[in-house]
């Protein structure tokens, strides 16, 4: 989604017709481009967070602000090398990237690295829920009311669309937490499994995280209901949030290209209206919601952050918030560096599926 | 021109005179939905029964903690004993507050750079969009997280604590106004009369602010409209995480939502419901408006029926618009991320 | 013999913001087969509403009175299955665009195979079958693996092509071509139109054809109608229209057709003294838009010698992309040289920086193809064309211009209270007028015209033309005229330079280039043009055949 | 380590307790808070220990723990001691786990509390003689009973770094009641008994115990009501209490709390002090003390705690040995009430204009709980009841108050306070003492001489005197006003047994049973 790959505006109709332009540039050159733009992205954001980070505070006032005189206090940040100029320690923490070790974190003493691969895949597995609730609600009530245009359901589905958007993650938790784990007791309030189930998840080797995954691993099928059942208030409060805007999007692009002239082209050749939704409109209205649903994941990251919260959902957002509160520059630069890369590579393979759907895009 | 036809190419109300059938209708209710809230918020100090941060009423009782709704509390207490249905009101005021100094920093901010870096282009422009694309792909959450910890710094009195949030919630909407000012500018640069206005040989100053800015403004309203709702979604986020204003400084909701908690799992609904209900309607009234202004900005989505009315514009706001689809497509893009 | 489709009392009106429309009016019409109906008229009279509502094809806002008997039924209360079956069957439709009206994400063969089996049982592999066979009747080469190629990976004329093989191929009775020729080049517009012209024969198929290019009517219809404002005001064999026009209305449309050779040797201007300043010359000009990332840069203009005397109007012509603007752009300064020499007021544009050519900006006017465009829609006009005067401090600000402006305005015989007026308040000829006026606003000594009556219906082009060259003769100003239009460079033009691919191929006096090309290429543009008279055009059809290489 | 069965049914005897609090790591070099001691108290050897609901010092893994002269305190230890994972557990351990700590010295450990430490002698392999920098030391015994007082297998441990959790879980280097036996970092800890334990405490009377940590307290509230959990131990939320102590199938259990909350005084820039430009410090006693007089810590503890907190008359919380409630009898109506009189009195006495305008400051972000904000609120409204006082109350996040409160930024301020071991002195030194954290500007002769006095003072009685004058001078001089005293709680399922929370103010897994 950078703007370097976003084609040149339309000319106007009346304009007279530019020949195609001159043929070049093939897929694979795309792609590169698009792949090396992920590196700049990444840097900057670390860049960005790292100077925020060190202009905020140190772990060791965060920690022990409240207990320690002054001076002790200032001499274990001077022995920490925290008061060091900002840009020795940058060169320094980017030496140490560089050399692939992200080092531990400051806070408890954890290798960055695991913390990411733990949390990462808890987060990862939030998302594809979400994602899943909202491709299941979002696209199909997106092209009823894309048929159904103007009309009572049209304006019932949007308004359900903005309903979804206006809720805020923790609201849409706390609400479905004070109706299905309060009230009606049926489903577990929070947690990813039960804490024996837990304990059982742990002891696998070489757990991916995913518990999903591992539930099945483990084979027994106590264990997987269990870690259904607590994945389903999270991925409705996430995934409804989602869903409003693919709804939305889906609405707009199939209404969009159904005002193309190649689908009236289409339907001069007698083609059926279904078959217009089905193949002439949906297909080019995808290549639009496909992009968009490259910012989804920026969303879903942040909205994790507060679904992760709500629901003990113990991932990436959530420890982020944690060591964002303490200060702990290190974990905090490793999350953000990968979030960063997360987002860039979803983007660099929603515009290579977009490209791959799309003949006309080649640069 | 008349003065009549002058208010009717004032935005909104031109879109509401525009609008037919259910466009106006979800029109309607999104101005009358923020319009309450706009009155509430206006006239809090004499709708509200109490001050956002009372914890007594006049006779010197206090008015106790978790008081389910009753006649002196028509939504109850909070857990810190003030009064819900006060601060429901009162936040609507901080609401407005935040909204306006956000859109406001960020139009001045965004616009600007968007303005300079889509026309000048060259490297200063690569830099600033590698740089944009960078932050606008990053969880506008988090960012707002650590703008906050940067900003509130200092002590959280009433305007800092506000201007801290809304500081906060402008570094996450410079680089979509940016974006969207940009691409306005690429668009309109390429325009005849802005080379018209070259080959006459107006200076580059005034080419970009006469010709070109003005130009590239017509989207705004819109992504106004949309951004307000996401300015009030991240504020109650923040509030929620904690990284928000402070209950003596202000009433807002997130703050609330994030201390009824606890009452939620005991049952207590009343703390939770009502500003949480404040957030999504006011939140549905702005979208309205905004995903309306979207519609009518963008002639494949908007309705035309048969009706006598919506005369005096003799078809003027007609053309006016049909040049914008690439921006009002455009403006999806920042409606719909970050809602979180 | 009965009528492939009869329209009787058509009418059609549309809902809008500013409430409704009548778009048709009591239009009644008819082809017969293996007939080609072109019907002619200006812009918004109602043609293309008329013929997308024989298929049922108006959008949901219009509302359709009277009848078309579509091979005997009325389609007017058709819909859903039964007006499907009629689509592409009993009548087929081609587009204006043929860029727009292909699905971008599907290759011609599916689209072409899906209309067929809209209406027939096929298999995939016979519906592929066929539509190999009609890409190859329409001539598209390598039917066989083009059919699974892209509409992007077709040229303009080709696109076109397979739009005519998609509506051919459910074997229609009644084609209709709405502007089938608009968007192409005239050597493709002449390819496109043997086309039609070769299906009416082998298919027997009847045409309705949309244009309102009077040469193209002359080259391919039997019968004509015209329409103004929605009415269907005159019709008749093309013969008879052309010799004896009814209407007045008619005879203004014929009038304003620009021909080559209108102008006869006495109404033109013999050559300036060789002692006349050179206001522009260019030597061995190369324009290139550099190329994107890795890309290598397009050469847009390669090696052109040319050179404008002062007070001379040179036309320049060449089909879409051969570079016209570009140079146009260059002697204006908005496009950088890459090599070569260009100097315009003896100012070398080579590294000059926009700063050393400012000052003399007073001295060039530029008139922009798109009238509707061209003027920042937040200005009034008269803002507008104060604009140069305040920039180069000849005015303080645009009131104290004013009166200046009105002068001007009358000069291009708007009344001043115009200047008070918003672009979009004008109509497209009135816009084009006030683009004049503010380009002759500093007294231009060189004007560049790029295109300015592209965008205008024939008869506004007329009165636009005219109006020029009066200015031209008045103010004396040496003028580079850019057009596609040979018959249009021909009204104007001292001496006409023909550009393709970028290579100047042929320059030299008016007359000369258009009676004598030397180039095969301004010979094969010179034939290609069609000219609004049935008979003359029928010769230079058969003459254009002769040249031979056209085809593609 | 992968070990044990995960059969269904074997979960019968397991014990599962929820805490909110993290853990920052197992190494106790590397930890200074009460997520990460609550784990090592499970599972390291301590020297000496307090039993249950006791605050006597008694020896633990050691066999005799004293004085042997005023700098030398000695233990002994029991010959033949294992760790977990067999090896010997030797005096050299003892040595190694203290020099490791202070040569580490990390930001994050809790090495400055050994700061009377000279050096540790191991005459032989039971035998550990710790030289001390000052004599008769009486609070050296309690710290090793607290955060750096831990044994750790140095065959495992690192000398000079914190070593990661992973490989203390792998090389099973535990000694304590017992054994981590499987370890998801801030998610869950199972413990089993360590078999090879020889100390002080009963052993283990459950078969395993499963540690969850929750990241919010409602989260783990409705954990222990659905019986997911059959302990919640720190820190449910005033609301959640409140709602359980109503419910008949959870038990709420009590015990006394070392946790404090307060507000602090900077002597230089609060309203008279010694920087402002009308500098009078009998005047600015005379604010204290009318503040102090002002104030119902009652009706704090009630409504915004919900009882959870108590009100707190001293400096010394109640339950400390020496604990007294001078500002009980010296402001207020005498029972804890406000009294607006005699705050007026103290006032015009000084002959101080009211109102006075106060700028106190909380933090906002949790770190001293959720309901700082409601606590300050009331506290505002109740000093400016009586138009005695105006308050500017505002708020700072806490890295940033961290840093503005020792640079005299605030004039009042919160601050709240958790004992690193339960003695009246870890209420006193770290406060009043001549370089004390708080860095208020302070200093008063008396206080400081009383209090070293009764560090050192053998004779019980004596420093009982010691420390209620001191208690008693603080109530005039009001340094810091006190404010509330929390009390420990945890929710169990109705059927657990054997939670003992006691002034140790650490919560011990080993003899919670169900059933
Ligand atoms: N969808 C529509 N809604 C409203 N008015 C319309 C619509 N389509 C066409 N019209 C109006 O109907 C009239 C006839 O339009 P039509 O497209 O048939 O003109 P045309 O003769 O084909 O012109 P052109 O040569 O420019 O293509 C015009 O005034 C036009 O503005
Ligand atoms: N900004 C640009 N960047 C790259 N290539 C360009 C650019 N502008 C024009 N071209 C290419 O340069 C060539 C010449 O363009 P130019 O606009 O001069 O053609 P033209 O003769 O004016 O055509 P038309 O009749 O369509 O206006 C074309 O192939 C065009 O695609
Ligand atoms: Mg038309
Ligand atoms: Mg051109």
């Amino acid at each position: 989604m950078t703007a370097a790959t976003v084609p040149a505006a339309p000319a106007a109709p009346s304009a007279p017709r530019r020949r195609p332009r001159p043929a070049g540039g093939s897929l694979g050159r795309y792609i590169l481009v698009r792949f090396l733009l992920i590196f700049p992205t990444v840097f900057i954001l670390v860049t960005l967070v790292f100077l925020f980070m060190r202009t905020t505070g140190d772990p060791i006032t965060a920690a022990l602000g409240g207990r320690l005189p002054a001076d002790q206090l200032a001499e274990r940040i001077h022995e920490a090398g925290y008061d060091r100029p900002l840009i020795v320690q940058y060169v320094e923490y980017l030496g140490h990237v560089f050399t692939g070790d992200f080092g531990r974190t400051l806070t408890d003493n954890q290798l960055v690295t695991d913390v990411l691969f733990r949390y990462g895949g808890a987060t990862l597995e939030l998302a594809l829920y979400a994602l899943l609730v909202a491709f299941a609600v979002g696209i199909p009530l997106g092209m009823l009311a894309a048929y159904f245009r103007d009309r009572w359901p049209d304006a019932v589905f949007r308004v359900f669309a903005i309903l979804c958007y206006a809720t805020p993650v923790f609201f849409a938790g706390l609400v479905l937490k004070l109706v299905f784990a309060v009230w009606l007791g049926v489903l577990p309030s929070s947690g990813r499994a039960g804490p024996r189930n837990e304990i059982a998840l742990g002891r696998l080797e070489n757990p991916t995280g995913v518990y999903l995954i591992d539930a099945i691993r483990l084979g027994d099928p106590a264990i997987l209901g269990d870690v259904l059942q607590h994945a389903v208030l999270p991925a409705i409060a996430l995934g409804l949030l989602t869903a409003g805007i693919f709804l939305r999007l889906v609405r707009t692009n199939v209404i969009g290209t159904f005002a193309m002239p190649y689908v009236d082209a289409a339907r001069s050749r007698g083609v059926s209206e279904y078959r217009l939704v089905r193949r002439h409109a949906w297909k080019p209205a995808l290549i639009p919601i496909i992009t968009v649903i490259g910012l989804q994941v920026a969303l879903l990251l942040g909205g994790a952050v507060l679904t992760e919260t709500t629901f003990e959902w113990k991932g990436l957002g959530f420890e982020l918030a944690q060591y964002l509160q303490a200060r702990d520059f290190v974990a905090v630069q490793g999350i953000v560096a990968l979030l960063a890369v997360i987002v860039a590579v979803v983007n660099f393979l929603v515009d290579i599926a977009a490209a791959l759907i799309d003949p006309r895009v080649r640069y | 021109m008349g003065v009549r036809a002058r208010l009717g190419r004032l935005p909104v109300i031109r879109q509401v005179r525009q609008s037919v059938g259910l466009q106006r209708g979800m029109l309607v209710a999104g101005l009358v939905i923020t319009g309450v809230f706009a009155i509430l918020a206006i006239f809090a100090p004499l709708l509200a029964p109490y001050g956002f941060n009372q914890l007594k009423g006049d006779d010197g009782v206090s008015f106790g903690a978790q008081d389910p709704p009753s006649l002196a509390h028509p939504f109850g207490t909070t857990v810190g004993g003030y009064d819900v249905l006060s601060r429901v009101i009162w936040g609507s005021q901080t609401a407005f507050f935040v909204i306006a100094v956000a859109i406001v920093l960020s139009i001045f901010a965004g616009v600007l750079l968007g303005l300079v870096s889509g026309y000048l282009g060259g490297w200063l422009d690569r830099v600033l969009v590698v740089i944009a694309d960078a932050v606008y792909a990053f969880p506008t959450l988090l960012l707002a997280i650590v703008a906050a910890i940067v900003i509130s710094h200092g002590q959280s009195n009433l305007v800092g604590g506000v201007f801290a949030a809304a500081i906060s919630i402008t570094v996450v909407f410079i680089p979509q106004y940016f974006r969207v000012i940009r691409a306005e500018a690429v668009r309109v640069k390429a325009e005849a009369f802005v080379e018209s206005a070259k080959v006459i040989g107006a200076s580059t100053w005034r080419v970009m602010f006469r010709h070109v800015l003005r130009n590239s403004t017509r989207t705004l309203p819109l992504i106004l409209t949309l951004n307000a709702s996401e300015a009030i979604l991240t504020l109650a986020a923040l509030g929620f995480l904690g990284f928000g204003i402070e209950p003596t400084s202000a009433a807002e909701w997130g703050y609330d939502l994030n201390r009824s908690i606890s009452d939620v799992t005991s049952g207590i609904w009343w703390t939770s419901i009502f500003p949480g209900a404040a957030i999504v309607l006011i939140v549905l009234g702005l979208t309205l408006i905004g995903e309306s202004l979207n519609d009518l900005a963008d002639p494949r989505l908007r309705t035309r029926r048969r009706s006598s009315d919506a005369a005096g514009d003799d078809g003027a706001a007609d053309d006016d618009i049909e040049v914008v689809p690439g921006g009002a497509i455009d403006a999806d893009a920042p409606a719909d991320r970050e809602r979180a | 013999m009965s009528d492939v489709v009869e329209i009787r009392d058509l009418h059609v009106d549309f809902a809008t913001d500013a409430g409704t429309v009548p778009a048709v009016d009591g239009v009644s019409l008819s082809v017969a087969p293996g007939e080609v109906l072109a019907v002619v008229g200006e812009s918004g009279s109602g043609k293309t509403v008329t013929s997308r509502a024989i298929i049922g094809l108006l959008p949901e806002t219009a509302s359709t009175r009277g009848a078309i008997l579509l091979r005997g039924t009325d389609v007017v209360p058709l819909s859903g299955a039964a007006l499907r079956r009629v689509r592409g069957t009993d009548a087929a439709m081609v587009f204006q665009e043929p860029s727009a009206a292909l699905n971008p994400v599907y290759p011609v063969g599916w689209q072409i195979a899906e209309g067929l089996r809209a209406h027939r049982r096929l298999s995939r592999a016979e519906a592929r079958r066929i539509a190999i066979d009609y890409l190859d009747r329409v001539g598209i080469p390598e039917p066989e693996s083009r059919i699974d190629h892209y509409p992007h990976q077709f040229s303009g004329g080709q696109k076109q092509r397979v739009v005519i093989a998609m509506a051919l191929a459910l074997e229609p009775e009644l084609i209709i071509a709405d502007e089938p020729t608009t968007a192409l080049d005239v050597t493709v517009q002449a390819e496109i139109l043997d086309l039609l012209r070769r299906i009416r024969d082998e298919f027997g198929t009847a045409v309705l054809l949309i244009t309102h290019n009077m040469g193209v009517v002359a080259d391919l219809a039997d019968r004509v109608a015209v329409m103004l404002d929605g009415h269907l005001i005159e019709q008749g064999p093309v013969g008879e229209i052309f010799a004896a026009p009814r209407e007045a209305y008619t005879r203004e449309l014929l009038g304003a057709v620009p021909r080559v050779g209108a102008r006869t040797s006495a109404q033109r201007r013999p050559d300036p003294s060789p002692e006349t300043a050179d206001v522009v010359r260019a030597q061995n000009l190369v324009i290139e838009y550099p190329g994107r990332f890795t890309r290598p840069a397009f050469r847009a203009v390669d090696g052109v010698d040319l050179r404008i005397r002062a007070g001379e109007v040179v036309g320049l012509v060449g089909e879409s992309g051969s570079g016209k603007t570009t140079i146009g752009r260059a002697i204006a300064g908005l496009t950088p040289v890459t090599s070569g020499s260009l100097t315009v007021f003896d100012h070398e544009m080579i590294g000059t920086s926009e700063r050393a050519f400012r000052p003399l900006r007073s001295r060039i006017g530029f008139v922009f193809q798109d009238p509707s465009t061209s003027f920042n829609p937040l200005l009034t006009i008269a803002q507008c064309v104060a604009e140069p005067l305040v920039v180069h401090g000849r005015a303080r600000d645009p009131r104290s211009a004013r009166e200046r402006v009105d002068e001007l305005l009358e000069a291009v015989q708007l009344p001043a209270a115009f200047g008070d007026r918003y672009p979009h308040e004008l109509s497209g000829g009135q816009r084009q007028r006030a683009s004049l006026a503010r380009a002759l606003a500093l007294d231009p000594e060189l004007l560049i015209a790029d295109e300015p009556t592209s965008a205008l219906d024939v008869s506004v082009q007329a009165r636009v033309l005219e109006l020029f060259s009066e200015l031209q003769e008045r103010f004396g100003f040496a003028c580079l005229f850019i057009s596609h239009d040979l018959a249009v460079v021909d009204l104007l033009a001292d001496r006409i330079a023909v550009l393709y691919r970028g290579e100047l191929v042929e320059e030299g006096r008016s007359e000369q280039v258009l009676q004598s090309p030397q180039h095969p290429y301004t010979q094969r543009l010179l034939a290609s043009l069609p000219v609004p008279d049935p008979v003359e055009q029928a010769q230079r059809r058969s003459a254009l055949a002769a040249l031979g290489d056209g085809a593609a | 380590t992968t070990g044990g069965s995960t059969g269904g049914g074997d979960w019968d005897g397991t014990i599962l307790v929820g805490t909110t609090d993290k853990v920052t790591t197992l190494d106790p070099a590397g930890s200074y808070d009460n997520g990460s001691l609550t784990v090592q108290t499970q599972v390291f050897p301590y020297l000496v220990n307090t039993d249950y609901n006791s605050t006597e010092v008694v020896p633990d893994l050691a066999e005799t723990a004293e004085f042997t002269s005023p700098t030398e305190y000695t233990v002994t230890l029991p010959a033949g001691l294992k760790w977990a994972n067999g090896h010997d557990l030797t005096s050299s351990d003892v040595k190694f786990s203290f020099d490791r700590n202070i040569a580490i010295a990390d930001p994050n450990g809790a090495s400055s509390l050994l700061y009377n430490l000279d050096s540790v002698e191991t005459p032989d392999d039971t035998t550990v003689v710790f030289h001390l920098k000052t004599e008769n030391d009486q609070i050296f015994p309690l710290i090793l009973t607290s955060f750096p007082g831990a044994i750790v297998d140095e065959e495992v441990f690192s000398a000079d770094a914190v070593t990661p959790d992973e490989d203390i879980v792998a090389a099973n280097a535990f000694g304590g009641p017992y054994m981590i036996t499987s370890y998801d970092f801030n998610n869950t800890i199972q413990y089993e008994p360590n078999p090879n334990y020889a100390g002080l405490l009963p052993a283990a009377e459950n078969k395993t115990v499963i540690q969850t940590v929750f990241a919010d307290s409602s989260n783990l509230k409705l954990a222990v009501q659905e019986g997911d959990i059959d302990v919640a131990y720190r820190s449910l939320s005033p609301t959640d209490l409140d709602d359980l102590a109503g419910n008949s199938d959870v038990q709420v259990i009590d015990g006394p709390g070392g946790e404090i909350r307060y507000m602090v005084f900077n002597f230089d820039t609060m309203p008279f002090g010694a920087k402002t430009a009308e500098a009078d410090p009998a005047k600015a006693q005379a604010v204290r003390q009318a503040m102090a007089a002002l104030l119902d810590r009652q009706a704090i503890a009630d409504q915004v705690y919900k009882g959870t907190y108590t009100p707190l008359f001293s400096v010394v919380p109640d339950g400390f040995f020496g604990a007294t409630q001078p500002f009980l009898d010296k402001y207020g109506d005498g029972s804890g009430g406000p009294d607006a009189d005699q705050a007026a009195k103290i006032l015009a006495d000084a002959g101080i204009q009211t109102p006075v305008s106060l700028s106190i400051q909380y933090n906002s972000d949790d770190h001293y709980g959720p309901s700082s904000g409601d606590e300050y609120a009331m506290v505002k409204d109740q000093l400016e009841a009586d138009g005695l006082f105006t308050v500017d109350l505002q708020s700072t996040e806490w890295v940033q108050y961290s840093k503005d409160r020792t640079t005299d930024v605030y004039p009042i301020y919160q601050l709240g306070w958790f004992p690193d071991y339960s003695d009246a002195d870890n209420y006193l030194s770290p406060f009043f003492q001549e370089d004390n954290f708080l860095g208020n500007h302070f200093s008063d002769a008396e206080v400081q001489d009383l209090i070293r006095q009764q560090a050192v003072e053998t004779d019980e009685s004596a420093r009982q005197a010691e420390i209620e004058q001191i208690q008693d001078r603080m109530s005039d001089l009001i340094s810091t006003l006190p404010l509330l005293q929390g009390a420990q709680v945890a929710v169990a399922g109705a059927d657990v047994n054997g939670v003992v929370l006691d002034a140790s103010f650490k919560f011990r897994y080993a003899p919670v049973v169900k059933g």
